[in-house]
């Protein structure tokens, strides 16, 4: 079983590491957008990953998982206006540094994460889906009314991007190199953490928690850590994605992206290192490109009708690829189920 | 006071529409155990039902009618060709499902009927205001709503709680395979269960028509509200339901028509007037966090339910 | 002074008294057995001990603490553990896996978040330790979903083990086992007498007479004998509570 | 695996990229980022449709010169409109971005164009920043600055001589805007705003209130579905006949109209354009489009005119350079030689509209409602922000 994972992981490995070639790739099919695109992927797969921590690892299925993200964007937007606006918050100078305003990103989204967890752990199953869908909706009401940092229409980033030492966020083969090593580091750190005892633990905790008090471990404590944790990842990618778009608005909060994440999870296949990440490729690709594919072929009622197909595609996955893609693409290996086995 | 009335009306009225949809998804999600997120899509078929009914017939009422078939039968085919295949699988899967289910099923009604929104007007005989107290002016059609709901309300308590099917639906939420032992097509029962569900649905989206605009993705609006009140209710009880939608129904209403005048009176008029819109579209959801806080189960869970 | 000193418990569910007015002593390092027909209660009173359920009323002292103010997933801390009368194991883990991270949680918390927890091999070989101790130590690395039901049980049993317990409640450890399996796990209580002290739920009563030191007999949830074996064999009222349930056999 | 994905892709979009070249004439490339769906997609249909009506006048021609218009729908989110214009700069290259409808879009579109050196025209959405401080001189405004019709609103209010009025709004940011935008120019008493959540369809609650607090008039900005859920609800309420509506033309477009039927009778609503303009522009423009849609243009469709109208004027002046001859192509949007189907149209300093405003009511005219212009309330009325900008 772990020869299964060593090699999803040096698969990973090997993958990200040709993917560092990629703005080459594009430039020679002279579509450097594709830039772009994929580091919006990378993005959007590090917050699948951090959601996968939760649902994959401790079975704790959270439908407000954009919440965090849209903390950390904001907390980026933010710091950028009032960079722009040479005003203060709380006192605080704006900031355009990366290395403050990303960490600090994270710090805020965990803080956040470590009350909203503090509250919504106390229940389970649906409930447990349904009150963190609650808080996230709470959330993105907050932003909505603060008009200050413009409401629903959102902020910009009206000096561009964040600023790095060494880099130059601007260019956007360095935005995608940041959002690749971003993701890389988040995929290591989280697979550390999974073989760790702390990870044991949140593995044990998925696969029966009586059992897990039984032998005198309380969950809740461990449950919280993890939730923190992923809220902190949610609020990196949180933050990479306002400087992506150099915008973020309330929209980033809407739980229909909950939705969409959690989507890409179970897409790609629960509790796996490759899932999310496929989840994330395959999920935003159709969404960008199934249009577009439809107009070339001529099938115009699909192309601006896309979801007609989408829709379709992903209760085929559910109902036929249990596992999602994780399993369709290795499902000559065994054990996919216990991937996580020690 | 007459405005207080007022108010306390209209929160009835909303509730008693929000417990029309809430009925089925909580009985669904009760005896099959299934998340269904496309159940506000049956609730904008009856919608567009209704409307398309108004334009052929130009009766509203024949539209109300045409609404409850076309719901039914809409429904009866997810459950048939989708909810069937979900009933033993995980909550997440449910989720992607019928997620996939809403994508597919708004796009084709976008095809079929366009993506502006439809609006259809009341007969002249309901668009009027009745004075049912001395200078309290009310809409009779949202008078006929309340009466509506509370009727079908009443008719689903006895359903549930004094009749044959009723009692082996109860059982199922409990004990499935208890029922099961006893031998009783569940299939069947499944069936006739989210088609029911599938009709309160449809209705209450043909009597929104007139009220609200129909249109694409009128469903999730409602789906969301409907979670929070059978959650609040705790799931799987009909009593839940009622009783979460009345409480989501008047919360919002009387946070929207008392919030911010309320903090008028402590805080500067601008901020009371952006913190009391942000807190009461808030305000059923921090009503649903609350509940679950102290009541993880909901307030009316049903009895002996396993998790 | 007893380990275990129970005394008036109360369980009520709904309208049946599952416990009722149950006063028991458990000394130390004797192995005392439970028996009692079916819906006598026996489960309901180890998860009154656990802590997985709450009583009504009444009190339980463990090791001269009230047990009633620790919660669940402290007790096993304090050397009363439990096991399960339907197997719960880890499923994905291996078999090694599950104890390891039962001695894991024996070395007090785990945030740890960076050591590769496999890597740590003295753990694992004291879990190696236990496994063999149930004769599991060939099936070691197959993940629990994948062992037999039989050795599901001694796995179950490998890990009460490996929380040291002062008391293992032991809930019908040979349900569902083969003869030769069911042999297994008598000899291994036979080695583990006096060592720790048992609270063993069974309804092999050759089994049961054969390895305790003292059995009480549960009815309606009240505890109508306590003693010897051969004193229990003798009590009258124990034969009425059991007429055309089991015989009780006779020794030779 | 996602290498492979990858790779599939690109082939893809390589094909694309092909089927998008090789043109006889190298035309003057337009991207058009517009909503075309969700409930506020008839606006971007009318934008379209109206910009496109021009193109076809010329036979796929603007002042002469052969245009190419790329057409795509954001979806009313900005994530969307992000990657599309993405797309038209990296690879369609266009040289103008316009078709921007909603103010969540605008402010992240606008500035990749910007920063890429093109140019963009907006054909509706203008918020107050790039009407102001953020003003730029490659950034040109057709139809009116955010606030205007709002303003429009509260001089007409004014005119007609209301002195207690209530506003209502959603809580956001433009919907603020409006109010602040009516109250601006609004003379007499405001005894009640309330706010109401993004969306929200059923205002039992806020009538109720207004039935309360009896003003000569309310004020509503509720864009698309929202104000025509309001209106009928507020009809069958019975309060149109006590409370007089006063609103800006979005919420009183003739597709609104259509839908509320006879309870929109009586409004009150502002608009620079209405179909009974009488200028020889407004008369082809009509003509134009009930022949090719057969239905009611509405004042979106007049910008989307508009805009390529002014599109036109300056590729003609210019020859049909327009990244050629920046500087040039400028000037001859800077002065506006077109025919405004609006009459009256000039730039101020900022690049937003000099025109004139009128207040319309609501009549039914051989069985169906349409807006009628009761008087002009401003003549070469220009925005709040354009002190703000720096451009001269």
């Amino acid at each position: 079983m772990m020869v299964s994972e060593n090699f999803e992981a040096r698969l990973i490995l090997g993958v990200g590491i040709l993917l560092i070639g990629f703005p080459w790739f594009a430039d020679w099919l002279d579509e450097p957008y594709l830039v772009s695109t994929a580091s919006r992927i990378w993005i959007y797969a590090l917050a699948a990953m951090s959601l996968n921590l939760l649902v994959g690892f401790a079975g704790l299925v959270s439908f407000g998982h954009s919440a965090y993200v849209g903390v950390g964007a904001y907390v980026v937007g933010i710091l950028a206006w009032h960079q722009y606006e040479e005003t203060n918050f709380w006192g605080l100078p704006g900031t355009l540094e990366g290395f403050i305003s990303i960490p600090f990103a994270m710090i805020v989204s965990g803080i956040v994460a470590l009350g909203i967890g503090a509250l919504c752990l106390r229940t389970r199953g649906i409930y447990f889906i349904m009150i963190t869908l609650a808080f996230a909706q709470m959330l993105f009401y907050f932003f909505v009314s603060l008009e200050k940092y413009g409401g629903d229409d959102g902020l910009m980033m009206m000096d561009g991007r964040n600023k790095i030492p060494g880099l130059d966020l601007g260019e956007d083969r360095q935005m995608y190199w940041l959002s690749l090593v971003a993701l890389g580091l988040a995929t290591w750190f989280l697979r550390r953490l999974s073989m760790s005892r702390f990870g044991m633990v949140l593995h044990a905790l998925r696969q029966n928690e009586t059992r897990l008090k039984a032998i005198g471990v309380p969950p809740y404590p461990y449950m919280l850590v993890a939730f923190v944790i992923a809220g902190a990842l949610a609020g990196l990618s949180g933050a990479l994605l306002t400087n992506h778009m150099e915008f973020v608005s309330p929209d980033f909060l809407h739980w229909t992206r909950s939705g969409d994440l959690l989507i890409m999870v179970i897409l790609g296949g629960i509790g796996t290192w490759t899932g999310p990440i496929l989840g994330a490729i395959v999920f935003l690709l159709l969404e960008e490109f199934l249009p577009l594919l439809f107009q070339e072929i001529g099938l115009y009622l699909f192309s601006e009708h896309w979801r007609l197909v989408f829709g379709p595609l992903l209760i085929g996955i559910v109902l036929f690829a249990k596992g999602g893609l994780h399993a369709l693409v290795f499902k000559q290996m065994k054990g996919v189920d216990g991937a996580f086995a020690n | 006071m007459i405005l207080l009335i007022e108010q306390l009306l209209n929160g009835l009225q909303f509730g008693v529409f929000l417990f029309l949809v809430s009925a089925g998804l909580t009985l669904i999600f009760g005896i099959m155990g299934v998340i269904n997120l496309a159940h506000g899509s049956l609730y904008m078929v009856g919608a567009y039902a209704t409307a398309i009914g108004m334009q052929w017939t130009g009766s509203f009422w024949w539209g109300l009618l045409m609404a409850l078939p076309a719901a039914a039968f809409t429904g009866w085919l997810v459950e048939l060709v989708i909810i069937r295949q979900l009933y033993r699988r995980d909550h997440l899967d449910q989720v992607l499902a019928t997620f996939g289910l809403i994508l597919f099923l708004n796009e084709l009604t976008t095809i079929c009927f366009g993506r502006a929104p439809l609006f259809l007007s009341l007969p002249e005989t309901l668009s009027i205001s009745v004075e049912i107290l001395p200078g309290l002016l009310y809409p009779l059609y949202r008078l006929l709503i309340i009466g509506t709901g509370l009727l079908l309300a009443f008719f689903l308590y006895f359903l549930i709680s004094h009749t044959r099917a009723g009692m082996l639906i109860r059982a199922g939420t409990t004990h499935r395979e208890m029922v099961e032992a006893l031998g009783v097509n569940l299939t069947l029962l499944n069936t006739g269960l989210f088609v029911l569900g599938a009709l309160l649905a449809g209705f209450a989206g043909a009597l929104a028509g007139p009220l609200i605009s129909v249109e694409v993705g009128m469903g999730e609006n409602v789906l969301i509200l409907c979670f929070v009140c059978i959650v609040i209710g705790g799931l799987g009880s009909i009593r839940g339901a009622l009783f979460g939608a009345l409480l989501i129904g008047m919360v919002d209403t009387l946070g929207r028509a008392f919030l911010a005048s309320g903090l008028r009176l402590i805080l500067p008029l601008e901020f009371a007037d952006s913190i009391g819109a942000a807190l009461s579209s808030m305000s059923v959801y921090l009503l649903m966090a609350l509940v679950l806080i102290f009541r993880p189960q909901g307030i009316l869970p049903v009895l002996g339910r396993v998790r | 002074m007893a380990l275990l000193q129970i005394e008036q418990l109360h369980k009520t569910f709904g309208a049946v008294a599952a416990t009722d007015n149950l006063s028991l002593q458990i000394k130390h390092g004797e192995l005392h057995a439970l028996i009692g027909p079916n819906g006598a209660g026996k489960t309901t009173l180890i998860s009154l001990l656990s802590g997985s359920l709450q009583p009504d009323s009444g009190l339980i002292q463990f090791d001269g603490r009230n047990l009633l103010q620790v919660p669940e997933a402290i007790r096993p801390r304090l050397g009363l553990v439990r096991s399960f009368q339907i197997t719960s194991v880890f499923p994905e883990f291996s078999a090694l896996g599950n104890v390891t991270l039962v001695l894991q949680s024996q070395q007090g918390h785990s945030f740890r978040f960076w050591k590769v927890a496999r890597n740590d091999f003295e753990l694992r070989s004291k879990a190696k330790e236990y496994l063999k101790q149930v004769g599991l130590d060939q099936e070691s690395e197959i993940p629990a979903y994948a062992l037999a039901h039989g050795q599901q049980r001694q796995l179950e049993l490998a890990m009460a083990l490996a929380l040291e317990p002062k008391l293992l409640l032991l809930d019908e450890p040979m349900a569902g086992m083969g003869p030769e399996e069911s042999l297994k796990v008598v000899e291994l209580l036979q080695q583990l007498k006096g060592k720790i002290t048992m609270l063993l739920i069974e309804h092999d009563m050759d089994a049961v007479f054969s390895v305790a030191d003292r059995v009480s007999v549960l009815v309606y949830g009240h505890v109508i004998a306590t003693g010897t074996p051969s004193e229990i064999r003798e009590n009258t009222e124990v034969c009425s509570a059991y007429l055309g349930e089991h015989e009780i056999p006779v020794a030779n | 695996m996602n290498k492979l994905l990858q790779i599939l892709l690109g082939t893809l979009v390589l094909g694309l990229g092909l089927a998008n070249a090789g043109v006889a004439q190298e035309p003057v490339k337009i991207g058009m980022v517009t909503t075309l769906s969700t409930g506020g997609g008839y606006l971007g249909q009318d934008v379209r449709d109206g910009f496109l009506l021009a193109v076809e006048e010329e036979d796929g021609k603007l002042g002469g010169v052969p245009v190419e218009v790329f057409v795509e729908d954001d979806g009313r989110n900005p994530v969307n409109g992000r990657q599309i214009v993405k797309r038209f700069l990296d690879r369609d290259r266009i040289s103008i971005l316009t078709g921007v409808i909603f103010s969540n879009i605008s402010p992240v579109v606008a500035p990749m164009a910007l920063k890429d050196g093109i140019f963009y025209i907006s054909p509706n959405s203008a918020p107050s920043t790039f009407a102001g401080k953020e003003c730029h001189e490659n950034y040109f405004v057709v139809s009116w600055q955010n606030d205007t019709l709002h303003e429009a609103a509260g001089m007409g209010a004014t005119e007609l001589g209301y002195k207690k009025a209530l506003l209502l709004a959603p809580n956001y940011q433009a919907g603020k805007d409006a109010l602040a935008g009516f109250k601006r120019f609004f003379k007499g008493e405001v005894i009640d705003e309330i706010y109401v959540k993004l969306g929200q369809n059923d205002y039992a609650a806020e009538i109720a209130r207004i039935r309360a607090a009896k003003p000569e008039m309310v004020f509503q900005f509720l864009p698309g579905g929202m104000g025509i859920n309001f209106l009928k609800q507020y009809s069958q309420a019975g309060l149109m006949k006590d409370s007089a509506m006063v609103v800006s033309g979005f919420s009183a477009d003739i597709k609104i109209l259509n839908a509320i039927g006879d309870a929109g009778s009586g409004i009150i609503s502002t608009s620079q354009w209405n179909h009974d303009l009488d200028n020889a522009a407004n008369q082809q423009f009509l003509l134009g489009f009930r022949n090719k849609f057969e239905r009611e243009p509405t004042l979106y469709a007049s910008q989307g005119y508009d805009t390529a109208k002014l599109i036109a004027s300056a590729l003609k002046a210019t020859g049909g350079k327009v990244l050629e001859d920046k500087a040039g192509f400028r000037e001859a949007l800077k002065a506006a030689k077109f025919a405004s189907v609006r009459g009256n149209f000039r730039f101020a300093s900022n690049q937003h509209p000099i025109h004139d405003l009128y207040i319309r009511e609501v009549v039914k005219k051989n069985g169906q409602m349409q807006n009628r212009i009761l008087r002009k309330v401003a003549t070469d009325h220009q925005d709040a922000y354009v002190q703000e900008c720096g451009l001269r």
